[in-house]
């Protein structure tokens, strides 16, 4: 405090604010996700990401300030998630953050934000009850939320002719939400879900559930839930024999998703919020920066969200100072604002809709499904 | 005599009040780190000097009313703090976790009764809460329903668990406590995965969850919070030290010591053992009402096997049976992680590493519970 | 009829990697009346050392069919049984005499630290590792039921290794001393027998049939992931409850019955799937209730 | 003639409550030296020390000259001393020729072994008929002759014995007795710890007779025997 007082007035009095890091005010912003237990990857390469929009608008002479992230880990329990929001809620010198992975965890915060007026900006929560369950002015989200997942996913796979499906999902809020609102999408369409099978997400042993699959022969088999579970779940279809075509959300897809599986990830299909980010100008940017930064880990298809999060907050207090309600007024009325991942508008609940784009695993890599040899007919999908 | 205790217990009462503030408002790591090494070199002084010894009977004889001692604290450092909602929201969680053991103690510490199921229990408290927080209750009275309905479940695990000792009656614990999660995940009636919103407490109409203002004196709500647990968690402290120093107590050592020894003098172990689970689990539903009203929320990854855990390692490292242990414990479980959030990733493991080498090094535990007089004087 | 099969098959290679890990508590029970739960996470260092193993000889290009399985089974079995006596030497001799309870807690707190270690340490390690196939992957169908060859290998592979350890227990000096020891470690050590030693070598020896349940479990599964131990292991320990501590056929006992449950439920109710664990584990609690010192029930006089 | 044993002064506690308090005993090379005394006066407290089962926190102990306090039990059975615990302590859920190999664990040569327990079978040849029962399911006097039977596999210089007499019937007292007196005459020193005095002091060559940790008499057979004081004080002869 003193520290930044003694700066505060040497600013005023030098009446020159010069260009050089030591001058300018440091501005902290806290950065919220799992960085410990089984989602702890996701919540480390979106820690790098934010960590590198920071470093790179520090070394931008242009910025008005010195930016400090926080980081804090929520273990991606609810309990936790509320004492480290708590804690950077009430701490005055955080202006903002960059919030939460786990959806449970989001919605049990929002409240604590709204309290404590720190606006934050959801990276890779997408439970739609996180945006559309409050009006809390305080809660934003770049990363779309299930919803646009289900829509998308729903008519790709109706599209290519897969009208009898088994959805298996982890019995946390994440699985049980798709489930939910691939029931009613379903139900407006002329497939069917045709069985269902609920996980836990700390479950090693599929065998009873995907011979049950085996006997009821569905078309397709949907999965929702994180990377783990949806590796062990494809590799003991492939040890049973159970030679249906598998498709998954944006919780499997990960590069260790198709490096842990190896050829058997061969024709897994997916989708995803928002377009890969080699192919949007700013994206190449990205992928470029997050190698040169020397991070151990890598990004996560979160991470672009959490670079997109920490860079609107960063923008906002360019343009108002560090002042939570002018960041908070900011934020909202955020329309059309450039960023790696396309340009970002909230809508009337704060909330960024994104077109989710479907992916295939092809050759080791998740491939935009257009630029797939699948979509070109030179590969076949199961059933196809 | 009696006034030499009751300054020791002024001065021991003092300093914990002082090193608890210091650990609680340190931002800087290295402030807290000198403060654990402070604590921790203490322990080791009291332990190896007769000082220790002294101190620990001092605590040990002194009549429960000393426990005042420790409102008289809190409500210090409480009003100390009134600005600083994450503070008193650790002192409030602190305040929670250790009336939770304070439960297990009167389980494992007295009774010798085995439980890995506290986080469970912790939990039917705190969903007891939610779902009468929704009809309008007074809120005390939610809270000790949440204390009846844990006892009251528990009792399902009775029968089970008086037929079985030691390892077997750990792996039904443990059992419990992981059907309890995975029946609260996939059974929707009670929120799911996703969890409750729980209503907040409220006293007189006046919900605890507003700050309170009187004046030009404004507190963070969380002061409410911090006064509601220290209330619950000293009515609690000293019952369970009166009943440790009553005949039932007494009755407690013999059947944990000596099981068959304390049925061949008449001693009805099945009884005992049923009474402290029962009250150990009633106290441990009052502490998880509480929790999940100042939470405002809660969802079943809040009561998993290694919540249970958790608590166990604030009884064990504080020092099995000694209830004086419990608060300087859970503050050391609740507040380090905490605190260490700079070192990130790597906290769990820290965490780990520390238990491990207490329970190696110090396996009585940090403040060990000093032994009854008369089994004193014999072994002398 | 023949998914019936099926189920039979797959549940019986859940069953003997589940027994083999309770195997392993079992026998730590014995010799020293102590429940060693950093188990599970060992099985996962044995897991993960096997394919290190793997990988290093893939860099050197001598990963041939039979030699890989070998020496992968090999390195799994020495790492895990180091590191079993490793955790048997520094912590649990020297706190025998403590509660049972601490060392339960410690040992719990010591495989905490092992699974955070790998997946801080392991290049990448919080995400899903690729296991490799070393076992031919042969598809079979005989009569409408399909198998694969190394599954029925590993099957094979599990219940050698589990008579191996029967024989070893049964018939040799060391076996006889193990049993020496766990049936009275006192009077084991006034007859000449070095207690320290056998403990030791017993926690190897459990804690290497952790290491082959742990290679087993990645080739079956053609994947691992920091955390496999953690449900192993609890599943481990209650096996080994169930069928009554100290007894090795009361371990594999609890280990098929465990299988057994968690699939039935499947079966019978595949739309209420997430109960399984509620129903295996209140079968668990159920089961205690009537035979509460296991199925195989431990026999000890007590002293009165 | 070896097999001289000899306790310098040695004191052990279990926690607080001291058991042995400065006992020094000598077992002389091809006696049998008795040791008498109360229940509690910490007759088995001496047999636990000596073979290292309870540590000793003065003193020391010898074999023959060698120093053994430094010593593990199982290094000192390696050095010739064997045991024959109180109240037998067979492993009850092995056969009766796995209780005898256990005896002779330290054994490396197949032979030996074999030839030992064809030794044992010889002495005992009730015990050649049960060879493959379980122990725990054998009558407390052929019980007795395998935890004989188990010490002398490892062909001990000084042989321990705590209670021999212990929940046997008169005339299996008698026997056991014998029995030791035929070990001892076979070259093999014994320490022996009864209460029962006359049949032990019977055979025995010396005594010693301790109380609350401490000796409190000594001598020859005879002279303990004629002592009517002893008798009156420890044994409670009338």
């Amino acid at each position: 405090m003193f520290i930044r007082a003694m700066i505060a007035a040497a600013v005023m009095f030098g009446g020159v604010a010069t260009a050089s890091a030591q001058t300018k005010e440091t501005v902290k912003i806290a950065f919220i996700g799992p960085m410990s237990g089984g989602n702890s990857a996701a919540g480390i390469g979106g820690r790098n990401s934010a960590e590198l929009a920071v470093r790179l608008r520090n070394a931008d002479p242009a910025s008005k300030y010195n930016y400090q992230l926080v980081p804090m880990d929520d273990e991606c329990k609810p309990n936790v998630g509320i004492q480290v929001a708590t804690r950077v809620s009430t701490d005055r010198s955080i202006v903002a953050g960059v919030t939460h992975y786990c959806s449970a965890v989001a919605i049990a915060t929002v409240d604590v934000y709204h309290r404590f007026r720190l606006p934050v900006v959801v990276w890779g929560a997408i439970l739609p009850a996180i945006t559309y369950g409050n009006e809390h002015k305080e809660i934003h989200r770049v990363n779309g939320s299930m919803l646009d997942e289900v829509r998308a996913s729903t008519s790709f796979l109706t599209g290519l002719g897969y009208k009898k499906w088994v959805i298996v999902h982890d019995t946390t809020d994440y699985g049980n939400g798709f489930l939910r609102f691939f029931k009613e999408r379903i139900a407006e369409t002329n497939a069917e879900i045709v069985s269902s099978f609920g996980v836990s997400a700390d479950q090693q042993d599929f065998s009873a559930e995907l011979l049950k699959i085996k006997g009821i022969q569905p078309q397709i088999v949907v999965f929702a839930g994180l990377t783990p579970l949806g590796v062990r779940i494809r590799s003991q279809m492939e040890r049973l024999g159970v030679d249906i075509q598998y498709a998954g959300v944006s919780g499997i897809m990960s590069a260790s998703y198709v490096e842990a599986l190896g050829a058997t990830a061969e024709g897994t299909v997916s989708v995803h919020n928002g377009a890969p980010a080699e192919s949007l100008p700013g994206g190449r940017m990205f992928v470029e920066q997050y190698g040169k930064a020397g991070f151990t880990d890598p990004a996560e298809p979160y991470g672009p969200y959490a670079f997109v999060a920490a860079s609107l907050i960063m923008d906002a207090v360019e343009e108002v100072g560090p002042d939570r309600e002018k960041v908070r007024d900011v934020l909202n009325a955020t329309k059309d604002h450039e960023s790696v991942a396309g340009p970002i508008t909230f809508d009337d609940h704060r909330h960024h809709a994104v077109a989710s784009t479907k992916y295939v695993a092809q050759d080791g890599h998740w491939v935009r499904w257009e630029d797939s040899l699948y979509a070109s007919g030179q590969r076949h999908l199961k059933g196809q | 005599m009696k006034l030499t205790n009751l300054t020791t217990s002024f001065a021991v009462a003092a300093i914990g009040t002082l090193l608890t503030g210091v650990i609680l408002v340190a931002e800087n790591q290295w402030a807290v780190i000198g403060a654990l090494l402070a604590a921790a070199a203490l322990s080791i002084v009291l332990a190896r000097l007769k000082i220790g010894m002294v101190l620990a009977s001092v605590l040990n004889e002194s009549s429960a009313w000393v426990a005042l001692l420790i409102p008289l604290g809190g409500v210090i450092i409480g009003f100390a703090l009134h600005e600083e909602d994450f503070v008193l929201m650790m002192l409030a969680t602190v305040l929670i976790y250790g009336l939770a053991c304070v439960g297990l103690t009167i389980q494992f510490g007295y009774a010798g009764v085995i439980n890995f199921a506290g986080a469970a229990f912790f939990g039917i408290g705190g969903y007891t809460a939610a779902l009468l927080g929704e009809w309008g209750i007074p809120s005390l009275l939610i809270i000790v329903a949440g204390g009846m309905v844990a006892a009251a479940i528990g009792c399902i695990l009775i029968l089970p668990v008086l037929r079985t000792k030691g390892h077997y009656a750990a792996l039904i614990t443990i059992a419990f406590g992981l059907l309890f999660r995975s029946f609260l995940e996939v059974n929707h009636t009670l929120g799911g995965p996703q969890g409750l919103k729980v209503e907040g407490a409220s006293v007189a109409g006046h919900s605890l969850l507003d700050g309170i203002q009187l004046g030009s004196f404004q507190a963070s709500f969380y002061l409410n919070y911090v006064l509601l647990a220290l209330g619950v968690f000293t009515i609690c402290f000293i019952l369970a030290r009166n009943l440790e120093k009553s005949w039932i107590g007494v009755n407690f050592d013999a059947v944990r010591e000596d099981p068959i020894g304390a049925s061949v003098f008449g001693v009805n172990v099945a009884y005992w053992r049923i009474m402290a689970f029962v009250i150990g689990n009633f106290v441990i539903g009052l502490a998880g009402a509480i929790f999940a009203m100042m939470q405002n929320f809660i969802a079943p990854s809040n009561f998993t096997f290694s919540d249970s855990l958790i608590m166990l390692s604030i009884i064990v490292l504080g020092g099995l049976g000694n209830l004086w242990a419990i608060l300087p414990a859970a503050i050391l479980v609740v507040v380090m992680p905490e605190k260490l959030q700079e070192i990130g990733e790597f906290r769990i493991l820290v965490f780990a590493v520390l238990v491990v080498l207490v329970l190696r090094f110090r396996p009585s535990g940090l403040f060990p519970r000093a032994l009854r007089k008369f089994r004193r004087e014999v072994a002398q | 009829m023949a998914i019936l099969f099926e189920y039979l098959f797959n549940g019986a290679v859940l069953g003997i990697m589940y027994a083999l890990v309770a195997v392993g508590f079992t026998l730590f029970f014995g010799v020293l009346d102590i429940i060693k739960f950093s188990h599970g996470d060992v099985l996962t260092l044995g897991a993960f050392s096997g394919l290190v193993s793997f990988l290093a000889l893939q860099s050197l290009g001598l990963d041939l069919p039979v030699v890989g399985l070998v020496v992968v089974l090999a390195a799994a079995c020495i790492v895990t049984g180091a590191v079993g006596a490793l955790i048997g030497q520094a912590f649990i001799i020297p706190m025998r005499n403590a509660s049972g309870f601490n060392i339960l807690l410690m040992t719990l707190m010591i495989g905490t630290g092992i699974r955070e270690a790998i997946r801080l340490f392991y290049p990448n390690g919080a995400n899903p590792k690729a296991f490799p196939a070393l076992l031919p992957k042969t598809p079979i169908e005989i009569g409408g039921v399909f198998f694969r060859l190394d599954s029925i290998v590993l099957l094979g592979l599990g219940f050698g290794v589990i008579l191996l350890t029967n024989w070893l227990i049964r018939h040799t000096k060391l076996g006889l001393a193990i049993r020496a020891v766990a049936q009275d470690g006192d009077t084991a050590q006034a007859m000449g027998i070095p207690f320290k030693t056998i403990v030791l070598a017993t926690f190897a020896l459990g804690s290497a049939l952790a290491g082959i349940a742990g290679v087993m479990h990645g080739i079956y599964y053609s994947e691992i992931n920091f955390s496999v131990g953690l449900l192993l292991g609890v599943i481990g320990f209650s096996a080994a409850v169930v069928g009554g501590l100290g007894s090795i056929w009361g371990a594999i006992i609890g280990g098929f019955t465990f299988a057994a449950l968690q699939t039935l439920w499947v079966v019978v109710f595949p739309d209420a799937s997430g109960y399984r664990d509620v129903f295996a584990f209140t079968a668990i609690i159920i089961a205690m209730t009537i035979w509460p010192t296991g199925i195989i029930a431990e026999r000890y006089s007590e002293r009165v | 003639m070896t097999g001289n044993l000899e306790t310098k002064n040695i004191s052990a506690a279990y926690g607080n409550a001291q058991v042995l308090n400065g006992v020094s005993i000598v077992a002389r090379p091809g006696a049998i030296t008795c040791i008498l005394g109360a229940n509690g006066a910490g007759k088995t407290s001496l047999i636990r020390a000596i073979i290292g089962l309870l540590p000793t926190i003065d003193g020391s102990v010898e074999l023959d000259g060698t120093p053994l306090s430094s010593l593990r039990p199982h290094a000192r059975v390696a050095h010739g001393v064997g045991c024959v615990p109180e109240g037998r302590k067979l492993f009850p859920k092995m056969t009766v020729e796995e209780n005898l190999r256990v005896g002779a664990y330290l054994m490396q040569d197949k032979q030996l072994i074999q030839k030992r327990l064809t030794k044992v079978y010889e002495t005992f040849p009730r015990l050649a008929e049960r060879k493959q029962q379980f122990a725990g399911t054998m009558s407390g006097g052929e019980q007795a002759m395998v935890s004989i039977g188990r010490a002398l596999m490892s062909e001990p210089r000084i042989l321990l014995i705590d209670e021999p007499s212990l929940g046997l019937s008169p005339a299996l007292v008698r026997d056991s007795f014998a029995i030791i007196r035929d070990i001892n005459k076979s070259g093999i020193s014994i320490l022996l710890v009864e209460q029962n005095v006359r049949q032990t002091l019977a055979i025995a060559d010396y005594g010693y007779v301790i109380s609350q940790g401490k000796v409190v008499a000594r001598g020859t057979s005879e002279e303990l025997l004629n002592d009517e004081e002893m008798k009156r004080a420890y044994f409670g002869i009338q």
